[in-house]
Order: C-alpha cells, then structure tokens, then sequence
C-alpha cells in the first residue's frame, strides 16, 4: 500500500498532522524533565513513529478497545487522554491518568476504554481478545484495537491470540508496529521468517501492510482492515512499518544500529514529509503551521505546569486499589 | 440432599450460568469431554458452545483473554486443568489480572473467577501433583479460596463471581469423589469468602489446614480424640486474605497448634501462618507451632513413595503428641 | 505422500512389523494391569499409532537425541528401552527405567538418549531445541527428534519452539503425531488453520507429510526429513496423520466422537494393515505371523511377571536424586 | 580493586566464558544491546554471537533451550530480564528443570544458571519491580543464591556452574551499581554456595536478610548502633537450601530477630525464617520474630508511594526497638 491520495479535506489533514505534533513535542518534554529527574523509571519514547498511533488511532469510534502497550504516549493522547493528565502520570501525580500509580508504562483511561499501558511484551494480546471476546458475547458491534511491536511476535502470547481470534472469529485489529528492533535487537535476528504478514496467513487470519512513516497510508490501511473486521469476519493483521528514532529507553546505549541508518529514516519523518505534502498540495502555509506549533507548545507547556504543580497521592492511601475497598 | 463434591461443584456452576447471563465457562476440555474432572459433565448441553467454551492448549492465551473478558463486562470463569498447568500462565494472572486495578488507579477491575485442580493422591507423579496455592495466596490483587466441604464447593462460587476482584479457586483432586449430604435450604451453604471456618471444638491443640489436608486433619482429631486429646480443627477457606483472627482465638485457647499443609514445607503457605501465629500468639505458645507438610521432593509416581511424601492423619498424630510431651 | 514401496529387504519389514506388534501387546497387557490396579495414574495408550513411532523411531542413530511425551510407551520401547523396564516403571517399580519415580508418563533413558516423557503438552520442544543447540554448539551431527501431539501446536511453546529452531538452523526434526484429538478437542476446534504444515511455512520450515497409519510411509518420510536436517540447513517439521483407537487416558469417556468414526480409522490399523501387505508382498506367512505374535506375547508375559515381582524403591530413599547427592 | 557489583558480575562471567568451552550466555539482548542492566557489555566481542547469544523476546523457549542444552553437555547461562518476566518461563523451570533428575531416577541432571533483576528501587512499577525469590526457593530440585556483595557478585557463579543441579541467582536491581573494593586474591571471594554468613557481629538482635535487603538492614545496624543497640546481621546468600544454623547460633545469643525481606510480607520468604526460628529457637527467644517487608500492594510508580512500600532501614529500627521494648 504505497502512496494514497491525501484526503481532500484540509481538515482531516490538519487534524493527524496535528496528533503527530502533540505526539512529538509531549515526548520532547518528557525526555527534557527524564533529564531534570522529574519523570523516572522506563520512558520508552514513540518519536519517529507518531504516524502510526495519529493515522490509526482515529479510525475507531468510542465504543471501540483500544489495548497498547508501554510506548503508548501517543496512542493515549491521540485517544483523547488529556495532555495534562498524561504529563501528570509521568510525573508520578495524583491528577495523572492512572493517578500515578502506573508511570510511562501504564497509562489507562477506562472512560475512552483505553486499556493501557501493559509492560510484558505479548501480554496486552491475550486481554485484547478477551475484550473482544465479550463484546461478541454481548452482541456488540466494537472492535479490540492492540497495539504492540514486532518484538511481540516472537512470544508464545502473540501465537496463542493469533489463533484464538481466528478460531473464534473475533473482532481484534491487531496492529503490528514493526520498528525493526526489539530493543537491540534487529528483526531478522529475532525472526527466522521476517515477513510478518506471512504469519498472519498461518492463522489463516488476513493481513496487510501500511507505510507507518506515512500518516495517510497508516489511515487507509487502517480503515481498511477495520472494514474487514467489522464485517464480522474475524480478525485481521496489520503491519505497520515505522522506525523509532530515539533510543529504546532513556537508558539505551545504542551500541547496535549504526547513526547513518537513522539518519537515513529521519529524512523519513512522518511529520515533516506530511506537512510538505500539506503545503504542495493542500495550500498549508509555513506560518500556519508555525502557528500550529505554538499552539501545541503552549499545551506542552500547561501540561508541564500542570504536572508539576499537582500533588503525589498522600502514602496513606498507598494500600487503596489493590482490592476493591468494600470487600466481597 | 446425598451428593459429592464434583456434584457440588456443578450445581453452583449450572447456577451461576443459568442465573448471569454475564457468566460463562471457558477451559480445555470443559464442553465436549466434560471436563477433566468431569466437573463440568452436561453443562455444554444446557448452556451451549458459547458458554460453555472448549479452548486450545493455550493457557496463558486462555486465561488473558478471561482477564480481558472481565474488563469487558463478562464475569469468567476459567478452568486449568491442574495448578501445574497454571504456571504457563502465571504471568497473565500475576503481572496482569492482580495488577490492573492499581496501575490504572483504581479505574479497572477484573472480576475473573479461575478454578483449577491441585494437589496430589491419584499418582499423577511430578507434573501433576503439586500444590501452589500458597504462591497465589502471596500476590496483593488476588483473592484465594480453597473449598474444602461440599457446602464450600457448593457455596463459594457465587460470592467469588459477585466478588469484583479476580478469585482463584483450587479444588483439590482427593476431594472431587468426597460424598456427603448438602442440605436442600441454600441458607445452610450460602457463605462468605472472608472468614476462616472452626470445624471441630477442642482445647488441646489446634490443628490448621485448608483443601485436600482438612480431611487428613479431621482424621487425625478422630484419632487424637481416642486418645483423650481434643483437637480443634480450623479450616482457612480463604487463602488470601488471610483470616487469622479465629486462629489466634483458638490458640489462645489450646496454646499448641500444628499447621498442615500439603505443599512442599520450605516456603509453604503453613509459614506463613506459623509467621502469624508467632506475631499474633506467641505468648499464648506452651510450644513452637509445628508443621505437617509435604516432604521436599517432586512427586514420586510409586503408590508407597507418594504416600510417604503427603501429610498423612499419622504423621499429623505424631507432631501433635510430640507437642503435648506424650509418648 | 502416498504408496511408497515395501522395502524388499523382508528383514527389515519383519523389524518393522515387530515394532508394531510389541508396542501393541505391551500396551494391551498395560491396560489390563491398569484394571487390576497395578498400574495407577494417568495411563495414555499409543494403540491404533504405532506406525509413527515403529518407522519413525528406528531412522535416528544411537547419537540421535530423542525427545517424546506423556503417551511414549511406544516410543521408549522402539528406541531400545526393555520392555520388563517399561513395565515396571509403569507399576511403579525399582527396576523401572525412571526407577518408579515417573511413571507410565515419565519413561527416561538416558543411555540411549531417551528424554522422555514430558507430561507438559508442549514441554519437550524447548528442550529438543536446547539438545540440538548443545549438538550444534559441540559441532557434533546429533538430531534431536521431537515427538508431540496436534494439540501442542496451540502452545506458545510450539511457537517459540519453532522460531528458535528456525532461527538458528538447528538439528531438530519436529515430529507432529496428528491424531485429530487433543483429549476431546478436535483439531478444527483449537486451529483456526488446520493444515499444521503450513504452520511450519510461517517459520520458514520446511514441511512434509505422512502418513501415520502406513509405518512404510512413515520410514520414508521421516528418513526424507531427517536427509535434510542432516544436510545442516535446519529443521525440519513433520505431520504423521494418525488416530488413537482407544479413549484419550483411562478416564476418558469419550462423549466426543463417534464409535463409526473409530470403527472407519480401526479399518486402517497399522497392524494388519501392514501384516496383509507383506503377506500379499513378501510372502509373509500366516504361520509366521502367528509365531511372531506368540514370541511378543510372550515378551510381554515375562515383562508383567518381571515388574510384578520387582520391589518398589524403600520409601528410605525418597528424599534421592532431588539434587546432587554430594552437594555443590 | 576497586569496582562495582555489575563489574564485578561480568568478571564472572567473563572467566567462566573463558574457562570452560561448554560454558556460554543467552537471553534477550545480552549480545549487542550489552545487557538490559549492562552486565554482559563487552562479551560479545570478546567471546562472539556463538556464546554470547541474543535470543529473540521468548522466555519460556530460551528457558527450556537452556534446560535442553545443559542435558546436552553445555553449561548454559540464561539470563532472564526481571524477575516478573521469568513468570513466562516458570513452567520450564518448575515443572521442567526442577524435576527432571527425580523423574528419571537420577539419571538426568540439569547443569543450567538462571540468572535475572529483581526488586525493586528504579521506580519501574507494577510488571518490574516485584522478588519472587521466595517462589524459587520453595522448590525441590532447585538451588537459589541472592548474591549480595561484591565479594559474592564476583564469586557465586563458578560454583553455580560446577554444581549439578539448576541454579537461580538473583541480582537485585539496586545492587548493580554498589561499588566497593573487591581483593584481588581470588581466595578473597573465593564462595561456597551452601552457606549464611553474618555480616556484622552483634549482640542485642538478630537481623536476617538477604539480596537488596542487606545493604537496608547494615544501614539500619549502623543507626542502632549509634542508640547502643549492636545488631548481629546475617546474610542468608543461599536461600534454597537454607542454611539455618547460623541464624540459630545468633538468637542463641541474641534472643530476638527481626527478619528483613523485599517480598510482600504475606508468604514471603520471611515467613520461612519465621518459622524456622520457630521450630529451631523458641526457647531462646525473649521475644516473637518480628518481619519487616514490602507492603502487599503491585508496586506503584510515584517515588513517595515506592519508597512507602519498601523495607526502609527506618523500618527496620523501629522494628527492633519495639521488639526491646525502647521506645
Ligand atoms: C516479557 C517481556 N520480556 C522482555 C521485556 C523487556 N523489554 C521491554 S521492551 C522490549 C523490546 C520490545 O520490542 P518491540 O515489541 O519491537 O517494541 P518496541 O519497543 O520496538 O516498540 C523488551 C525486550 C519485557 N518488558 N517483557
Ligand atoms: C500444558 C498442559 N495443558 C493441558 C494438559 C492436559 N492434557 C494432557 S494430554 C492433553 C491432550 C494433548 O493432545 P495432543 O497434543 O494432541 O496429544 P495426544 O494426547 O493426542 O497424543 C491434554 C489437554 C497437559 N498435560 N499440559
Ligand atoms: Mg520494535
Ligand atoms: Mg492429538
């Protein structure tokens, strides 16, 4: 699925074009306040790969599961988590979306049926066809959306969900975001088949690929496949290949990849070729766009000030949500 | 009513399907073959494929999808054939279904209920025999049950499956042929998942057991009670949280206790409640609590081995009467 | 893979037709004894699939690794386990080849290789991948065969399993006993893709077919198989289509299939099926037969007595070979 | 010399990788990305893609590669990220490598080291902060080490390797970076793998700990010792099996203990000291063993909710002078 026309509304255009800016400049903060100490533990960094969550995220409605995993900063904003409240959970807050309890890895909103923010690779897989399960169950017409890396494919959960979703014809997108590494290491030394699509089809699950360096190939692919889905035909595999540009985590050496190869995907960027193409095509203005970023760096910057100036949960509430507090 | 244990099980089972449409059941085996310890004999027939669910050899796939099951509305119930079994999917249960309420603040629960197999006695050797429920009991987000009558089995499902949390439930494989009377008035099997049970009065020593060695503890107090030494017997039911109050009462009252327990004794659940008892009665002890445990080896398949491996009513006799200076 | 000539060597025909009729009256006395009581636990009889082990067995060397599961009583005795050892360690004996302590589930010999008796469905992969890594590693041309039912292709340790192998071009030969029931699950109930050879295809493993009823069709395939492996280009994954005619274990009542189904598949017992050819082909006598038939029967006799008058191990020597005896 | 806990590690590994052809590394990201906490850096150039070997995000099939390949010949050292993560390949290890020697009779044994993170003190949350060393040290068949110094990170491994039987080490995350000095005479670390060792000579109390609780109840010490309380500190380095008497010699002396452990406080190890204490000292105790553990919730993100959690050396204080009756 290469080059698709971009979508005529200018609207629609702007929209993902923004997703993808919220996306990269949160993430620039977040890294800034990881360097200041503010934000701690793992913060796995979605930069270069904004595309995927900005083009796919918004082809499902409200009804919709939407499962992702511990790089799932973007894929919560562009879900309608609120910028402020997922700056918050980084920094550990009580007005943090999962009131601080979770961190980078977990961010969950259950009001947008956003379900995280799971950090055992594989391990979102199974709860997305759990979702889907129940909603088939219940005769409900909602798709499980889950979101996870190539990394994943290689674990016994992906193989077992792969073939309970097909068994049981469930609505699951599966959405495969092929980065090519899994940490340090390279797809083809994790693989022995390196085609994931051909996976898929050992399911006997239909599969299709997106650029996920293009936003509107993500939106098209996605669309797509999610027809097929709600048609009822069980579920379907999407490989999105995108390519993260900074390092796995905040600790990451990246002793394995050589700079000139992300150098060469960075001419890439999903975000700079889209507002390009905007400008040639759709009439885009350099200073709309600048206006555009000042506006999101203005939300960046209420969200910082937000978080920072928010509350830790006090310790005495440190053993409430680990059972339900009335007893069964 | 005359009945057993496996019967007990079904009519709760047969229950909750017919009475929560929520309600479903999903496991290897449970539908076509009727379970594998035919537990769920004929439910497939009443209830259907769909709620009656045959799954792959997939548990860790299985149980994660219980898990996001619940998160969607249903309320699961998922059968492992054997806690050995379970250990494949220990990551979804442990990592995921006790975790997701509090990583997501509060916002999520998971009202999963997962009912397995434990425990030793049929031969089953090393890959089949062993008891866990101790690990399970030691993870915050769980709730742990271990029916040990047929009223338990018959009764703890519905609070389990009301119950918003995820709730493991082990039956122990000596007990699926337990026969027994089950009163026809559900006030009489109707019960909570709190509280620990008192099963036998006594004042010389109490005996602590749950599952499968509740019987063997009950055989030992018959045993003990020929000799003039009255046990009491307490069954924990709830392996997490633990209720130590009724423990601590009795103790205080007998000040000798003896923990049984048919996990492998290093680590067994039977420490923990021997850490209980030193925190809570120590100076109530005439004597250290002992322990009747499993003896520390994977279970041999030979019927003399495997004998000698379990807590036997004997073996619980001796480290009673050891106790109390007789003999 | 249909038809394949008879070998004319008749010795080598009679080897394996012997095979076959051992394993058979070995199990059915096993059955019996189980009745009695002497053989407790789970008893899971390979009746009705004694092709697969019998021509599959025999074309590894004696450096081959062999790797089986909790229904290999066939298996361990093809590879040269006696069968009084069997027999004993099935009624729990000292002179047991597990020395009571496994069980019918349970058969090791370690010098001939044999590593059981894995009752974890799916359990043994990993391990014959670890013994064909070691054999790779020693640079030494030992295969790892690897037995395992249709149902464990559902497992995440198949799947793991495969990739690794794969992956790493290792000596493994993936033997897949398609009996078209794990317990009472139909393979069309736990696959959403049913032909497991394309399974093998998503691993980018080569694949082949044969058929488990016809123990010459199981030879030839298997010998094709292992060239391969041999050749050193990796794995290579086999299905033998077969069917168990007796319940699933002896606890089984087999509310899942019909008694016409059985009665079709018993049509085609590897036995008489193959005892007819080499009578039409080879000149096999019906007195020949008999006589064969009698000297098994008798094998048998003599391993029952032989187990039965073994002692158990002394309940003394319960807390042996849990760890080293002299420590680290 | 000095040098830190994680060099320390990787000087073991490096002499092992060199010392012994069979020997070799696998595990997720321990060739090229030098090691999820960096310890393996450096080997894969030195011994290359062969023995040093990255494996594809597949716990449960490198684990049971590991086990496979140690029946094979080899000496495999798997490395498991977390500790949360080896709950993937708990079957493999529990049901596979611990029971393979007593279900072939003796013939097999599995001459693998298991080595993997645990705890918690990097704010990494609820799927990578937890020690479930408890859960390993339950079970025949396997040996268990917490290393706890650099002294052990440096000296456990090679008989970990020479040993027969499978081997779990634990590193806790917070030790990777402890730096200290380690002698160069090899006959200063030089280890058995079968032995407590107390850490500080005391008399007043015994406290017992292990792996990342070590350096929190030496801490403590040292606070008591400023109010003239003197701590006798036993570091339990081996926690399957347990070596026992050391801490029996102590409370001899000390008549009070208060066990320290990372676990949650329900079933963890803890309660196994407990109750060995139990069964070994009741009669020299003045005093019921107290336990001062993680509070039983999934281990939350927020810095101020994480150290909340944990056995903090104050804890621990006040443990003790509780226990004195101080206070
Ligand atoms: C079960 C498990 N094993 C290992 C890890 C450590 N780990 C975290 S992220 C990661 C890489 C995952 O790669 P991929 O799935 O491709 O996702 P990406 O990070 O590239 O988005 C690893 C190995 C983990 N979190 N869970
Ligand atoms: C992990 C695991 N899950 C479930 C079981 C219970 N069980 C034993 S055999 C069996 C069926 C396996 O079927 P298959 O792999 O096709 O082998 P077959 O019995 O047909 O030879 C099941 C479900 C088990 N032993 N291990
Ligand atoms: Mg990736
Ligand atoms: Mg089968």
């Amino acid at each position: 699925m290469s080059e698709i026309a971009v979508p005529n509304r200018k609207s629609s255009s702007l929209a993902m074009l923004t997703h993808m800016l919220r996306i990269r400049r949160m993430e620039e903060a977040a890294a800034e306040w990881y360097g200041a100490g503010k934000i701690r533990g793992y913060l796995h960094l979605y930069i270069g790969e904004e595309a995927v969550a900005a083009g796919a995220i918004p082809c499902f409605g409200e009804q919709d599961d939407v499962v992702a995993t511990y790089r799932e900063h973007g894929h919560a904003l562009v879900r309608g988590v609120p910028m402020n409240s997922i700056m918050a959970e980084m920094f550990g807050k009580a007005s943090g979306c999962s009131h601080g309890r979770g961190g980078s890895m977990h961010l969950f909103d259950a009001s947008r049926r956003f379900y995280g923010g799971n950090a055992i690779v594989g391990g979102g897989l199974p709860l997305a066809v759990g979702l889907a399960l129940a909603a088939h169950m219940q005769g409900e017409a909602r798709v499980a959306a889950c979101f996870f890396g190539e990394g994943a494919v290689a674990e016994g959960a992906f193989h077992e969900s792969m073939n309970l979703a097909a068994l049981w014809k469930l609505p699951v997108l599966f959405c495969c975001e092929n980065n090519l590494y899994a940490m340090g290491t390279a797809l083809e030394r994790s693989e022995s088949q390196t085609d994931l699509c051909a996976k898929a089809e050992s399911y006997k699950m239909p599969a299709l690929r997106a650029d996920g360096m293009d936003v509107v190939s993500v939106r098209e692919g996605t669309l797509q496949a999610l027809s097929r889905v709600r048609e009822g035909a069980g579920p379907v595999f999407v490989e999105y290949r995108t390519y993260r540009f900074r390092a796995h985590s905040m600790f990451d050496p990246e002793l394995y990849r050589d700079r000139q190869e992300v150098e060469d995907w960075k001419r890439r960027g999903p975000i700079h070729t889209f507002s390009a193409r905007l400008k040639a095509e759709q009439g885009l203005t350099e200073q709309e766009f600048l206006a555009l970023d000042a506006r999101v760096m203005a939300e960046v910057a209420a969200a910082v000030a937000f978080a920072e100036a928010a509350p830790f949960e006090p310790v005495s509430t440190l053993a409430h949500n680990v059972v339900a507090e009335d007893g069964p | 009513m005359k009945t057993n244990y496996r019967e007990a099980l079904r009519m709760a089972l047969r229950e909750a399907l017919a009475s929560d449409p929520r309600v479903f059941l999903m496991g290897e085996d449970v539908g076509r073959y009727g379970g594998s310890y035919a537990v769920s004999k004929g439910l497939l027939d009443e209830f259907g494929p769909e709620r009656v669910r045959d799954t792959p050899l997939s548990e860790l796939g299985f149980v994660g999808a219980g898990v996001g099951a619940a998160l969607g509305g249903m309320r699961p119930i998922v059968e492992i054939m054997t806690v050995n079994f379970s250990l494949l999917a220990m990551d979804q249960i442990v990592n995921g279904a006790a975790t997701l309420r509090h990583m997501s603040g509060g916002q999520l629960h998971v009202p999963l209920v997962i009912r397995m197999a434990t425990g030793a006695g049929r031969q089953l050797a090393a890959q089949h025999s062993h008891s866990f429920e101790g690990w399970y009991a030691h993870v915050p987000g769980l709730r742990v049950l271990a029916p040990a009558t047929l009223s338990d089995a018959r009764g703890m499902l519905a609070p389990a499956l009301a119950c918003p949390d995820p709730v493991i439930l082990f039956e122990h494989v000596r007990l699926y042929n337990l026969e027994g009377e089950l009163e026809d008035d559900p006030d009489a099997w109707r019960c909570d998942i709190r509280s620990a049970a008192v099963r036998r009065v006594g004042d010389a020593v109490t005996l602590v057991a749950y599952g499968g060695s509740l019987l063997r503890a009950m055989e030992a107090a018959e045993q003990l009670s020929d000799e003039g030494i009255e046990a009491e017997v307490i069954d924990l039911r709830v392996l997490r949280p633990l209720d130590v109050a009724p423990l601590l009462d009795s103790v205080h009252k007998t000040h000798r206790a003896v923990v049984v327990d048919e996990g492998w004794k290093s680590g067994s659940l039977s420490a923990e409640i021997v850490a209980r008892l030193m925190e809570g009665a120590f100076y109530d002890l005439d004597a250290p609590v002992a322990r009747v445990c499993s003896e520390e080896v994977p279970m041999p398949y030979a019927l003399p081995l495997e004998e000698a491996v379990l807590p036997q009513p004997a073996k619980i006799v001796t480290a009673v009467k050891e106790l109390m200076g007789r003999k």
